[in-house]
């Protein structure tokens, strides 16, 4: 019989067909939904971060292991719909208006949703009406802003007022792209700065925490 | 292959300062000819770019012209190249451009005036084709406007064309992150190399009609990216560098289709088309750490016509603004080339086996370039039957540089690097015989949400 | 004069990377042995530097330390030297300056358990003895504050204690914008030569009573405000040169009461001081254009023992934070010469050659500093019988290595410039025969609301 | 008999004892003290700073004109004052607190005053409560702040706010030195900015125009 162990090792291992495989057992054996996300699915992912930021592996490996999450998340969420559990939180991420750069983006959603998050990505060129949008839809308790202009920058600080002016205030915003600091970040009114995908995840929960 | 033989087939002869077809500027500045000379690239600090801003921005490219070439004048220098590579809407919006392209081309005529001093203009716009997504490559008001400012400008008296263009960059960043080598050679070597076809047919007409050069492409987007990636340590090293050599056969393109060079500075696969091509090349390397840090600051040099910063904003160091001090740097650079050079061909050669010693063994991607592993992979490129088969023969042979270098003991051999080299073997055993096979079997593999074959000619007689 | 015969007299051993004298760091660090390494420099960007805004500084210098030497390692660099240059308010409250020591040490101590990399930190308080005006020398509370900061940092652990000092520098400015080579030779072999006395007594017993080594001075703001003048064209070229070969009597000073380098970065003096005393110095050139523009960008590496960028502020390019960039910068220079000078003497020279040849023939003060001039200077000023004296041989030599250049075609010769020459040999002429004289002559010139002639000992013993 | 002419070609060559000479004939053959200043010295010391400008003499020499100049100045302030003639303009100048740099400062100091202002130099190292003193005592139309550190950037600011907190919202301010910028000049309410000692005095007339 699969345990909780196994489906951790086989995420981080990026085993997909092993956890297609492992999902309906462990589901059928009476695991609450619940204690699978948190007790094998984020912890493996967190693994995997940690592995990550220690330079023990590289994206590919993170993205595969990624993939496996997202195969056990597939059998796992009408289960969690049913139970009426939700996603602690729920993110918007996208590249501002004008830039194009969605590598260092795209990296910070899959490690989002690797730590349980709700991600809804904008994509990228995204104006400030869109982030508006966005939050209005999904009301979440995090924005997620990058530029990797020194161009776009402008238009990275005009999206953080946009979403203050719309009253706004307390939904944490985090920045990041190849130009930003975070003594730019504190001037245009962000909770937080993020250097890499690495550490992404701390700089969200430091935001959400405060 | 349009090139099937090499215009420099002993490393000897790949060196800095001297192409086989060197390029000659309407007020005699000579690319190749025997010289390095500084290129220097600049871009704007955090300011949105729209018509409102236009002043300000007007005052930066001012004061960087004015100021940059006054210190290469007062170095004695006696020509350099200005890149300006546009912003997005400078390109999107060709008026906005244009402003900043009469105001660098009045600078390089005062600079000329005022100290004889033969500064020359490339211009970059951007390939904006992308902001569509998926792509739109053949046509739309993102083509229009790009082509408009290639007209322009070269019309205006700029001399030099040059892009990064990103046909097949939709697929490519995928790819890199995967570390998915099928889909980096279908990326560069399938998609990139058809839309290089299609853009630089307009590049090289433009050109010719104003009797401007048509410089050359890079594949910034996608080596650079790889190569960033891997300073990063987000991917392997070693796969990075082998995406670097299949990068040369998407770039070779523009010189089939006519360009001359002097090849884009951001081309860290130049000294492989400069083997093929004899064209001069840009490069940059340790002067272009403002820009991105770099595994081959001083190799990059052992090659280079001209001397690159690749990019720098204005702002103010202690020295001075900071395109003044780089170019200032990038003088240096140059004169210490031209002082071994000026001494005969023996000199010339000590330095730059000194430039290529100093990083080839620290660094698989400057190994790859330097010129004995460029001409090895340049002579696969030329020896293959078309484009798809030259990515892999690049390919082959880039792992091939670095199994010896790791097992020989001449580069760091990590296994978690190293076992990307079998990984990559295997993924190109198993690539298919034909191009037609691959491209069957990818357009069922890529995600169809962020590309569209359509642009890139499948099934019609131009691919 | 103490030294009076030459470490190095032959101009082809006064080479980068080799000093007579090399020293070797607590952690195995060999400077002068063979080897040339980075020394990197960086300040602040503009932040108000009070103790309510300690934290926000504590964190530029953490990220300063930490990205820097991790670029330093992943570039394969053996060892690297940083030096802490303080700004005012950190020397003048010493616990200030202690925070930042702290944080560099223990980022060095990190980066060796994390890397292996043997860093080691040089610190350079401020001369804040000047914010009293007349400069206040022998005492007062920045000169008890300079010496806290020397002695606590020291006792931290950093193993190089140097200064800028400024005995001298309130005659000097004048003297520099008003061209006067009188109140130069007043203000450098004079009053800087007693206080240099004075001050390196004590920092000579700091750096012996924790085990660290007192390293050097530089006459930064002599010698390199005139040059900088020069490059904006405020005072003569040909002056500048001149007013260099000077300040190399004044500098020598430290290593008379003990000091055994490596000299300061700035001090573009130190070639000579290199052939005097045989100790290994750090240079600044081209790498440093973020500091200041350089008439010597690559002719300052032909003697370098360490390659340094000056100054830098934390500050964002688009490759990373500025430090880290020029950390990477430097390192590739390093590697170059490392490289020529690791296939032996011979190619070690060859690469010296061409960085002298590159800027000997565009600038005065190039050729000044160049290692033929070197010895010519050095070897003038330990024949002579006094610093007045000494002071007045090397610029008699100094002027003379000038004439053959612009009379024999070897540097450019501006008339508006050359008339310099026989206006400084002119004023030379008038120089009494004793110290004693000229002391008078100048007590009796000076403005003396800006000079105290009591800070400087004279008709005390001391003198 | 002395021109005029004669006084401003002595001053342009920086004859100190030729000026000596030449101020007490020029007085007592009746030319008037404003015209004296207005039509010799003025105007010499404007042909210096142009020479000064296009690089065809070097400081020393400009400095030894603006002697001649001063001692033109000491002969003719008495009869100026017997006139009831003052400068048109008064400047305060100084480096701010922190910093001990001064050469710029001063160059800047002898241009205007060679362009006839009247400037108080503050000297180095002043504090922005020294900055409001010299203010109130001199009332000038024009001062000059200067910083060579980064780290005394903020107390340029600095001075300038306490400078506009204090009322002095017309008065004309003026930032130099090589950290700043003409951005830094205006986003820090400065009212022009000079990028070296040449261009001070355009500055200095653009400002007072405006
Ligand atoms: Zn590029
Ligand atoms: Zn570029
Ligand atoms: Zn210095």
């Amino acid at each position: 019989m699969n345990t909780l162990e196994d489906l951790k090792t086989a995420v981080i291992n990026g085993k997909r067909k092993e956890v297609k495989a492992i999902m309906p057992d462990l589901l059928d054996s009476g695991f609450e939904p619940s204690a699978v996300l948190e007790q094998a699915l984020i912890p493996a992912m967190s693994v995997v971060g940690e592995r990550f930021k220690r330079n023990e592996i590289f994206v590919p490996e993170m993205l595969v292991a990624a993939r496996a999450m997202k195969e056990a998340m597939a059998q796992l969420e009408p289960r969690l719909v049913a139970a009426g559990i939700k996603p602690q939180y729920t993110a918007v991420i996208g590249t501002v208006e004008g830039d194009l750069h969605d590598i260092g983006k795209n990296l910070v959603a899959t490690m989002w949703k690797g730590t349980g998050f709700e991600v809804i990505d904008l994509g990228v060129n995204v104006s400030a009406d869109a982030f508006l949008a966005a939050i209005d839809q999904h009301k979440p308790h995090l924005v997620g802003l990058s530029a990797l202009l020194t161009t776009t920058m402008p238009a990275m600080k005009d999206t953080v007022a946009a979403i203050r002016n719309a009253g706004h205030t307390d939904l944490k915003i985090l920045v990041g792209g190849a130009p930003i600091t975070d003594s730019y970040a504190a001037e245009i009114g962000a909770d937080g700065y993020s250097r890499d995908a690495a550490s992404a995840v701390d700089a969200a929960r430091k935001a959400l925490a405060a | 292959m349009k090139f099937t033989k090499l215009a420099i087939s002993n490393p000897v002869d790949l060196i800095y300062g001297n192409a086989p077809h060197p390029i000659t500027t309407r007020h005699g500045m000579v690319i190749g000819g025997g010289t390095v000379y500084p290129e220097l690239n600049f871009t704007l600090p955090d300011i949105d770019i729209r018509k409102e801003s236009m002043p300000a921005i007007a005052r930066h490219y001012k004061q960087i012209v004015t100021d940059a070439l006054e210190r290469a004048a007062e170095l004695d220098v006696p020509a350099v190249m200005l890149e300006f590579e546009t912003l997005p809407p400078m390109t999107e919006f060709p008026d906005l451009g244009m402003e900043v392209v009469d105001i660098l081309l009045h600078g390089i005529e005062h600079a000329r005036d005022k100290y004889g001093l033969r500064a020359t203009l490339r211009c970059t716009p951007n390939d904006n084709r992308e902001f569509v997504r998926p792509p739109v490559m053949r046509g739309g008001r993102y083509l229009d406007a790009m082509l408009e400012l290639f007209d322009r400008s070269a019309a205006a008296g700029t001399e030099f064309l040059s892009i990064e263009s990103v046909g097949g960059k939709e697929v490519h960043d995928d790819a890199l992150v995967n570390g998915d080598l099928r889909a980096v050679m279908f990326a560069l070597c399938v998609l990139g190399v058809r839309d290089m076809r299609f853009l630089w047919e307009h590049i090289v007409a433009i050109a010719s009609k104003h009797g401007a050069y048509a410089a050359g492409d890079t594949a910034c987007g996608f080596g650079n990216t790889a190569m960033v990636l891997a300073e990063r340590k987000m991917i392997p090293r070693l796969f990075a560098s082998v995406v670097r050599a299949i990068t040369a056969v998407r770039s070779l393109v523009a010189y089939e289709c006519g360009a001359v060079g002097p090849g884009k500075d951001c081309g860290y696969e130049n000294p492989i088309l400069k083997a093929i091509t004899g064209c001069p090349m840009s490069m940059e390397g340790k002067t272009a750490a403002c820009a991105h840090l770099s595994p081959m600051g001083n190799l990059a040099a052992a090659t280079a016509d001209l001397w690159s910063n690749e990019s720098v904003q204005n702002i103010k160091l202690l020295g001075g603004m900071a395109p003044t001090c780089y170019m200032e740097q990038l003088v240096y650079d140059c004169r210490l080339m031209n002082c071994a050079s000026g001494e005969g061909k023996e000199s010339a050669l000590t330095l730059r086996n000194w430039l290529v010693k100093s990083d080839a063994g620290h660094d698989p991607q400057a190994l790859i370039i330097s010129p004995e592993s460029s001409v090895r992979i340049a002579e696969s490129i030329v020896r293959s039957k078309s484009h798809y088969h030259a990515g892999i023969a690049a390919a082959r042979t880039a792992i091939t540089i670095l199994r010896e270098a790791t097992e020989g003991g001449c580069l760091p051999s990590d296994p978690r690097e190293t076992s990307w080299l079998q990984r990559m073997e295997d993924e190109l055993d198993e690539m298919p015989d034909t191009e037609d096979e691959f491209i069957d079997e990818m357009l069922e593999e890529v995600d169809r949400t962020k590309f569209n074959p359509d642009e890139y000619f499948f099934g019609q007689p131009h691919a």
